[in-house]
């Protein structure tokens, strides 16, 4: 059944490839209303980036047994996506949109550890987000009198003002709930931690891309940077509108690094920092400038890879030893040790190490502050990558190193091959990503040619260069390899009758001794001092849940308020109801 | 003192041992209710030490609980006498945390048993199998040289007592000695010089 | 209380810790770095002290005495001597008094260096136990002068001193005492008003007041939380009553008052000092005749004692039984209440950085606990 | 990966002779200058077991200073080549300077102060005091006094100093090469009770290898 | 290139030690004894090298400090060390101020790992509270460099020698982001008042607990060359940089003899008193030297 799928997965990627960047189809559907799909150059790359981690997360699948509709609902939302990212015009865009909702929906709602009140949250939002789309595509047809792209984006300019406005916030806040910026992740975390576990890696590093691409949608083609410019003025040498959002997206960054730290579940924490992490490239889409777009769609690359290795290693582990907390876990380094490889090439990235790929999307994002000198925002994201340096540790020492903490840790065995091949995939992915950042370049080029903004210099495949300078990624792999192994040559060269593989007893541990359960684990007690700092505490004490379960309750009394109006014979609420919207007619009409 | 006065009462007599030191011994059953009255009536709210010494010769352990006022200007000894054999006290460490402590310890050292009290683990002995080592019964010179032996002497080590006694002997011999030859002296200047004598004596 | 040791892991602040003043462990149960549960275990340094006096005479067990607590022998050999003073009924002669007065000031002053020294240490002020140590040898050179040995003085015989006071002894503790003056205004700038100590200590491991009489903490926790009680101001021995000093005392209790309280209490021994050099008789003798150590029986009674050592009241239970040797003689140091009952209590809820700190400044000194 | 990724798992005969340490496998002149090194660098262990532990201070500290032989007090037994027991071992001590002695990186040393060690010294009669520390452990330099100066400690240093320059034969050698009548007399007077006392196989007893 | 290397890190070795001797020296002189040899370092690191026996817990742990030392030689070999001579400028010309940053944190990650694999409860205390302490020392350093950056407008270290060659140092241009810069530095070396994960009181000498013998060695001579290059990065990005030996040994020295200073008087933070106060007082200097050159240019 698993393989059955996954040459279905490998067709889309012939497909697109054999078209090479020009498909035009368009399906007319009644006089005025067509369906096209154009392959823009944004396009075909979230196009492949999707397909792709959809094609590694079903070889993943292969050592689990799933019933067949689950694969049925995969697929589907892969076409959705498929759909979206290569909609022409505005219909097909929200039928994918929606279509990629329900089959979310129904793929999540069949993990075992997920809860109705989660599942409510999540199709709340989707939906939310859904209304707010579909309210833009009116205004914006009602304009433009058609849905096409390109017709609505050259008669965005004679808009009035505040439709305009209206227009951008309708689609933003659609595609912020999907990315989910700080205000409305309320869903994300429970979502993704409560999700299978091998689809949540789906949902984090794909689903959430497609609010990003919603937004590059957006600003790029149908609203145009310039026109960004024109429309709010400009601070520094930046865009008003960038330099708002560049202060959301730190903020989300900030506030969900340090929520990641205290986190026992391993996949909250990796939840939280993936919201963390779009908060950057949201900080740095809005800045208008060239690096400001290649910096944003690199690091959606680099975060897509990192979060699907993630996701898949820890849903490894936890399917292999069935735990899923860090005060549970520990000690597996040397029982799972190319898993803790993987995880190991998945926490550099994350942190944003030099010589692998994270480090080239992040230098790319600084630069592009620089360049616009949005210094403040610039030290904002520097402040959450430092602090991020301390749940990349947490995952990697929770999980592998330390004690273990429960008794069948000590004899798992290797996680099955069908995870780590994916895995090992990603990895190479992600060090070829820092060895050869430049080839990154050719891939932005054209889609900064689609977004009409000046491309960047392209010297040769391991130079990345920027607006304010540039590295050699091939050279700093290169040398970081060659003195790590003279370094090691020199160590094994003296030799001292090492004794290996101590007893893990055999700490020095004041005098004292150890035995089998002295819990020495520090897994769960990472991120409990945090509190302590007033900065900090003042983030980990606010949580948005206290203000949607007001709203919640809120609406709860409304509607019983109407409830009571209905009472015996629906005749005179029928009255009722009429007189009320005549009389808002009546209002409205002068 | 009106402590002195308020014993009366309780037909107890309140010894003056040192300046600042009163005893007041009573037998055992009354000495919890007389703790509890030291410390809500007569105002002795600090305890300071629970001390125990060992009568093996009558058979009994005498304890002593040491209690002061806020003012901390004089001590007064409460003394009782419990039996040796599975002795017993009532454990105090619900009103004076501090007496928790010196319980073990008595237990640990003296074996006395403390019911109801919280941790009567090894205080300072660990995987102590002997009897409490604090006892008179318990020989601690016997017990030493059957657990680690003492360094061999070295060759040329020597007793000490017999070095005492060679060493009085020796002086003795010497102060003998000494005489004899003080004598022998006297003898011979008697005879080289009788007129001497002679001479005096005229 | 057992579910909420379900995340923690278990340390010892152990025997072998740079942390740790003498041989005691301190076994923590932490989440993170806040403490949930605190145990003291000691009996490293324990030597069965109180079984070997039952065997030995009173001049066989003088020599053991001083080595219960090693910072600060003197008031053991103090309370020894008047313990078997008042055992025997002996009286000791004016300059006797005055001497030993002086040996227990002196040792006193010394411990309170070794005590900042250690408090320094446990901050990471790496400066003032360099010098603090340094400054207290000087008070050992004169000890050395004075009783022939550094540490161990073996000095205060019951029934008086063992030795006279070498001519030229009281100009030179005069220098040493003006040398000390000039020293603590030094301390004073570089550690007792140092921003970080201040940051450290102030807040950190309150006593609260009203157990402080009822567990019978003594010392400068008694006086740091505003109680102002002495030994050698409420039940005075040998010449306290004719000096005049006061009781330095603060009021909030934590690490910093107590620091504050010892700060004073030394420029209070300086004080007491001075006034013993000026009233120190010339002449008079210093040791009374007491029969030969076989035949120097003690009566059948028992004594308790108490002097004010340098970190709290120590007291000693003695009782003789008409033979030559001690039937039964108990130590109680401050430190037993200290670490047990207040120090397992204070830590709960406190920091790892803070244990070092919380045990010196409370003047837990380990032999003392167990001897 | 069972065995060590790098040097060899314990052979039979772990006699270290100094031959096979570190540096010093080139010939002559490389191993006097490691003597020398060695003995210019010395760690100790920040362990007070007993009362001898008061001179260390004023030993570290600024009016005697063995720092100016380059003697550090460090923190931890694996960084540590010295371990100085001041004073009487009482069994609860032996335990943890057993443990913390084996943990120390071979070449190791040890130095002992006052008599207590020797043969008890004044805790003769102690129920709980070890009478000869030579069954249990292997002493290097002893120094005289209870306590010794510290004086007397820093000659205790010099004279280590001047043994390892010499190379003579020192305690962890002799620890090595009769390691079962070492812990057959530490097993007979801590009563069996020998840390750690889980099953399991710490110290390769049972498959004759040594710490 | 590759003698420059080997000469560059030579250098670094010697001088590293010799400063750390001097270091001792001097904080003995002030604590007012003799203090060791200048050469102590040495001896410490070549006895330690030459231990018998080592102590490894796996292969990871057998890597910890091997990624840490790769990780201060890479920062070495990065920083342009003389301002004008094309010493080892085709090397220095591939990296900039970004990824030295980065790679300053690059070693103690990598040895984090290692302390992990140890299992040692103290270690990995060590460890976080070093990632804790990071959080704050960070944020005045950044907020300098960015400023440099925004100055010079490249992030190239030898453009911003040779902007400060032109417009004067940026010690005097801007004082404001030397001093926060300072104030992180001190952390990063380990000075007094910042030096918490390896507090010998609290937590049993931290990360270092389970390294002995040639580990240790490893640790300690990565350490001189870690210190080395970032003496030298301070010099380039606020004293315009050195061009001969003698002006690079005195100015470095300079630096360091400021930060002993700031070192011995104080005593050691509380992990969040440390982040707590690096985020107040120096977050706010430097971020009003940064304002000034963003807002007035």
């Amino acid at each position: 059944m698993n393989s059955i799928f996954l040459l279905l997965n490998l067709l889309p990627i012939l497909f697109l490839y054999q078209f090479g960047g020009a498909l035009h189809v368009s399906l007319p559907l009644t006089s005025e209303f067509t369906l096209s799909l154009i392959q823009t150059p944004l396009g075909t790359f979230f196009a492949y980036l999707s397909l792709i981690s959809f094609l590694l997360v079903t070889i993943a699948q292969k050592s689990k047994k799933l019933a067949c509709n689950y694969y049925v609902l995969q697929f589907l939302l892969s076409m959705a996506m498929l759909a979206i990212v290569l909609a022409g015009d505005f219909i097909t865009f929200f039928i994918g949109w929606e279509i990629m909702t329900w089959s979310s929906y129904f793929l999540i709602s069949k993990s075992n550890s997920i809860d109705i009140k989660s599942l409510q949250k999540y199709i709340l939002f989707s939906l939310a987000s859904a209304f707010s789309l579909i309210a833009g595509i009116v205004i914006a047809y009602s304009f433009a009198h058609s849905f096409d792209f390109s017709v609505i984006s050259n008669s965005f300019k004679d808009m009035p003002f505040n439709i305009k406005v209206a227009l951008i916030v309708l689609f933003s806040l659609s595609f912020f709930t999907k990315a989910g910026v700080i205000g409305l992740h309320y869903w994300v975390v429970d979502t993704y931690s409560k999700a299978p576990n091998l689809f949540s890696s789906i949902l984090s590093a794909v689903m959430s891309k497609m609010g990003i691409y919603g937004l590059f949608l957006v600003y790029g083609n149908i609203v145009g940077y310039q026109e960004l410019k024109m429309m709010f003025g400009t601070i520094l040498n930046g865009t008003d509108f960038g330099y708002v959002l560049a202060w959301i997206g730190v903020a989300t960054s900030i506030i969900a690094t340090f929520k990641a730290i205290t986190q026992d579940e391993v996949k909250r924490l990796l939840a939280y920092s993936s919201i963390a992490q779009l908060g950057y490239i949201i900080a740095v889409i809005g800045f208008g400038t060239t690096y400001g777009v290649a910096g944003a769609m690199y690091h959606t690359l680099i975060h897509t890879i990192i979060k699907l290795l993630l996701f898949i290693n820890v849903a490894a582990i936890v399917a292999q030893t069935g735990k899923n907390r860090f005060s549970q876990l520990g000690g597996l380094i040397y029982r799972t040790p190319v898993s803790f490889v993987m995880l190991l090439i998945g926490i550099i990235g994350l942190a944003g190490m030099p010589p692998l790929g994270g480090f080239a999307s992040k230098f790319m994002m600084y630069n592009a502050a620089i360049d616009t000198k949005f210094a403040l925002i610039l030290i904002g994201m520097l402040f959450s990558g430092a602090a991020s340096f301390l749940y990349c540790y947490k995952l990697v020492y929770g999980i592998y190193l330390g004690h273990p903490t429960s008794k069948n840790l000590e004899t798992t065995k290797e996680v099955p091959i069908s995870y780590l091949i994916p895995q090992i995939i990603l990895a190479l992915l992600l060090v070829l990503a820092g060895t050869f950042p430049g080839a990154f370049i050719k891939i932005i080029n054209p889609i900064l040619v689609e977004f009409s903004l000046s491309t960047i210099p392209y010297s040769g495949l391991g130079v990345m260069n920027s607006a304010v300078g540039s590295f050699n990624g091939f050279f700093i792999m290169s040398a970081f390899v060659v003195f790590f192994v003279l370094i090691l040559l020199l160590i094994t060269r003296i030799k001292s009758k090492a004794k290996n593989n101590l007893n893990r007893f055999d700490i020095s541990y004041c005098g004292e001794v150890p035995t089998q359960d002295t819990s020495l684990h520090f897994g769960f007690g990472f991120g409990t001092d945090l509190y302590r700092i007033k900065f900090v505490n003042a983030i980990l004490k606010r949580s948005s849940s206290s203000f949607y379960e007001s709203l919640a309750t809120q609406t709860k009394k409304t509607s019983e308020l109407f409830s009571r109006m209905y009472y015996g014979n629906i005749h005179n609420t029928m009255i009722i109801i009429l007189l009320f919207f005549s009389t808002l007619f009546f209002i409205g009409v002068n | 003192m009106d402590l002195a006065s308020k014993l009366e009462k309780l037909s107890l007599e309140l010894v003056q041992k040192q300046d600042y030191l009163y005893s007041v011994t009573i037998d055992f059953e009354r000495l919890e209710s007389l703790l509890l009255s030291f410390l809500n009536e007569f105002g002795y709210i600090t305890l300071d030490s629970i001390n125990c010494r060992d009568d093996l010769e009558d058979g009994f352990f005498t304890i002593t609980y040491c209690l002061q006022t806020e003012e901390r200007d004089h001590v007064v000894m409460i003394q009782t006498k419990i039996q040796r054999e599975n002795a017993s006290l009532p454990t105090m460490h619900t009103i004076w945390p501090q007496a928790e402590i010196m319980e073990r310890e008595m237990h640990e050292m003296f074996g006395v048993d403390f019911p109801g009290h919280p941790t009567l683990i090894d205080f300072a002995l660990e995987y102590w199998d002997n009897m409490p080592p604090l006892r008179r019964d318990f020989d601690t010179l016997e017990y030493v040289n059957s657990m680690n032996p003492f360094r061999e002497q070295r060759n040329d080590a020597l007793d000490a007592k017999e070095e005492m006694k060679k060493k009085r002997e020796a002086k003795k011999a010497a102060k003998l000695k000494a005489q004899q030859e003080a004598e022998a002296k006297a003898a011979l200047e008697a005879q080289n010089n009788p007129s001497d004598e002679v001479k005096n004596e005229e | 209380m057992k579910n909420d040791l379900k995340n923690t892991i278990k340390i010892f602040h152990g025997p072998q810790h740079p942390g740790i003043t003498g041989n005691m462990s301190v076994e923590l149960d932490l989440l993170g770095e806040t403490i949930k549960r605190a145990q003291t275990h000691v009996g490293y340094l324990h030597r069965g002290f109180e079984k070997l006096v039952e065997r030995r005479t009173v001049v066989q067990a003088f020599t053991i005495v001083c080595r219960i607590c090693v910072p600060e022998p003197d008031p053991n050999e103090e309370n020894f001597a008047r313990a078997v003073e008042n055992l025997a009924g002996l009286e000791i002669s004016e300059k006797a008094k005055y001497i030993r007065t002086m040996v227990l000031e002196m040792q006193r002053l010394a411990t309170m260096f070794l005590w900042m020294g250690g408090q320094a240490g446990s901050i990471g002020l790496g400066l003032i136990p360099q010098w603090s140590v340094c400054d207290r040898d000087y008070m050992l050179d004169l000890f050395e002068e004075l009783t022939g040995g550094r540490v161990y003085h073996m000095y205060a015989f019951p029934g008086g001193v063992r030795r006279d006071l070498p001519e030229g002894f009281l100009d030179k503790l005069s220098d040493l005492l003006d040398y000390y003056e000039k020293r603590i205004i030094v301390y004073n700038n570089t550690f007792f008003d140092n921003v970080i100590f201040k940051k450290r200590a102030i807040g950190v491991g309150v006593v609260n007041r009203d157990e402080v009489l009822k567990n019978g903490y003594v010392g400068q926790t008694m006086r740091a939380c505003g109680i102002q009680k002495d030994v050698r101001k409420d039940m005075p021995y040998l010449m306290y009553d004719k000096l005049d000093f006061d009781i330095p005392i603060q009021q909030d209790g934590d690490v910093y008052a107590r620091a504050i309280v010892r700060r004073d209490e030394m420029l209070q021994s300086i004080r007491i000092l001075r006034q013993i050099i000026k009233q120190m008789p010339k002449e008079g003798d210093i040791l009374q005749k007491i029969p030969k150590h076989r035949k120097f029986k003690l009566p059948a009674d028992d004594t308790y004692v108490q002097t004010e050592s340098a970190r709290g009241a120590m007291s000693y239970y003695m009782a003789g039984d008409g033979s030559e040797k001690i039937r039964r003689m108990q130590v109680r140091g401050p430190s037993l209440v200290h670490a047990y009952t207040l120090l397992e209590k204070l830590l709960v809820d406190s920091e790892l950085a803070d244990v070092a700190m919380t045990m010196n400044s409370l003047g837990i000194c380990p032999p003392e606990i167990e001897r | 990966m069972e065995s060590g990724f790098y040097g060899s798992s314990l052979d039979g005969n772990l006699k270290c002779k100094f031959e096979e340490s570190g540096l010093a496998n080139t010939h002559e002149i490389m191993e006097k200058a490691v003597r020398w090194f060695r003995s210019r660098s010395i760690f100790v262990v920040a362990y007070g077991t007993g009362c001898g532990a008061i001179e260390m201070p004023p030993t570290f500290t600024s009016r005697y200073d063995a720092e100016r032989m380059g003697v550090v007090g460090v923190a931890t037994p694996r960084q540590a080549d010295l371990i100085i027991l001041s004073g009487y071992l009482a069994y609860k001590t032996l335990r943890r300077v057993i443990r913390t002695y084996e943990q120390m990186q071979k070449p190791r040393y040890i130095m002992t102060l006052g008599s207590c060690p020797i043969n008890g010294g004044m805790y003769w009669d102690s129920y709980n005091t070890i009478k000869k520390l030579d069954d249990y452990l292997p002493i290097d330099v002893s120094v005289t006094g209870c306590m010794p100066r510290p004086e007397a400690v820093i000659d205790g240093f010099v004279l280590l100093q001047e043994r390892i320059r010499n190379g003579e034969k020192a305690g962890w050698e002799k620890y090595d090469e009769n390691f079962e009548f070492y812990k057959e007399n530490q097993k007979r007077v801590l009563g069996g009770h020998i840390d750690p006392s889980y099953e399991t196989d710490w110290y390769n007893l049972k498959s004759g290898g040594k710490a | 290139m590759i003698f420059q290397i080997i000469l560059l890190i030579m250098l670094a070795y010697v001088v590293g030690f010799i400063y750390f001797g001097l270091y001792r020296n001097i904080t003995a002189r002030i604590q007012g004894r003799y203090g060791p040899t200048v050469y102590q370092s040495f001896y410490d690191s070549i006895k330690l090298f030459s231990k018998n026996n080592t102590v490894s817990y796996g292969w990871m742990f057998y890597l910890g400090p091997v990624i840490m030392a790769t990780g201060a030689v890479l920062t070495l070999v990065l920083v342009p060390v003389f301002s004008d001579s094309d010493f080892l400028r085709s090397v220095t010309s591939q990296g900039n101020l970004f990824v030295l940053l980065y790679l300053m944190v690059l070693g103690p990650l990598g040895n984090a790992l290692a302390v992990g694999t140890g299992g040692n409860p103290f270690g990995v205390m060590g460890v976080v509270r070093g990632l804790t302490r990071l959080i704050g020392l960070e944020l005045p350093f950044y907020i300098a460099v960015v400023g440099l950056i925004i100055a010079a407008n490249s992030s190239d270290i030898v453009h911003i020698i040779d902007v400060q060659k032109t417009a004067g140092l940026n010690i005097i241009n801007h004082p404001l982001l030397f001093i926060g810069a300072m104030i992180s530095m001190v952390g990063f070396f380990g000075a007094s008042p910042f030096d918490i994960p390896g507090a010998p009181q609290e937590v049993y000498s931290g990360p270092r607990t389970e390294f002995s013998g040639k580990f240790l060695a490893l640790l300690m001579s990565q350490g001189s060359l870690f210190a080395f290059a970032k003496l030298v990065l301070i010099v380039d990005l606020f004293l315009g940089g050195a061009d001969s030996l003698v002006m690079l040994v005195l100015k470095t020295f300079t630096i360091f003899v400021a930060i002993i200073f700031i070192g011995i008087v104080y005593g050691r933070y509380k992990v969040e008193q440390a982040v707590d106060f690096l985020m107040k007082l120096p977050t706010l200097i430097a971020v009003l030297g940064l304002a000034r050159i963003v807002w007035f240019g």
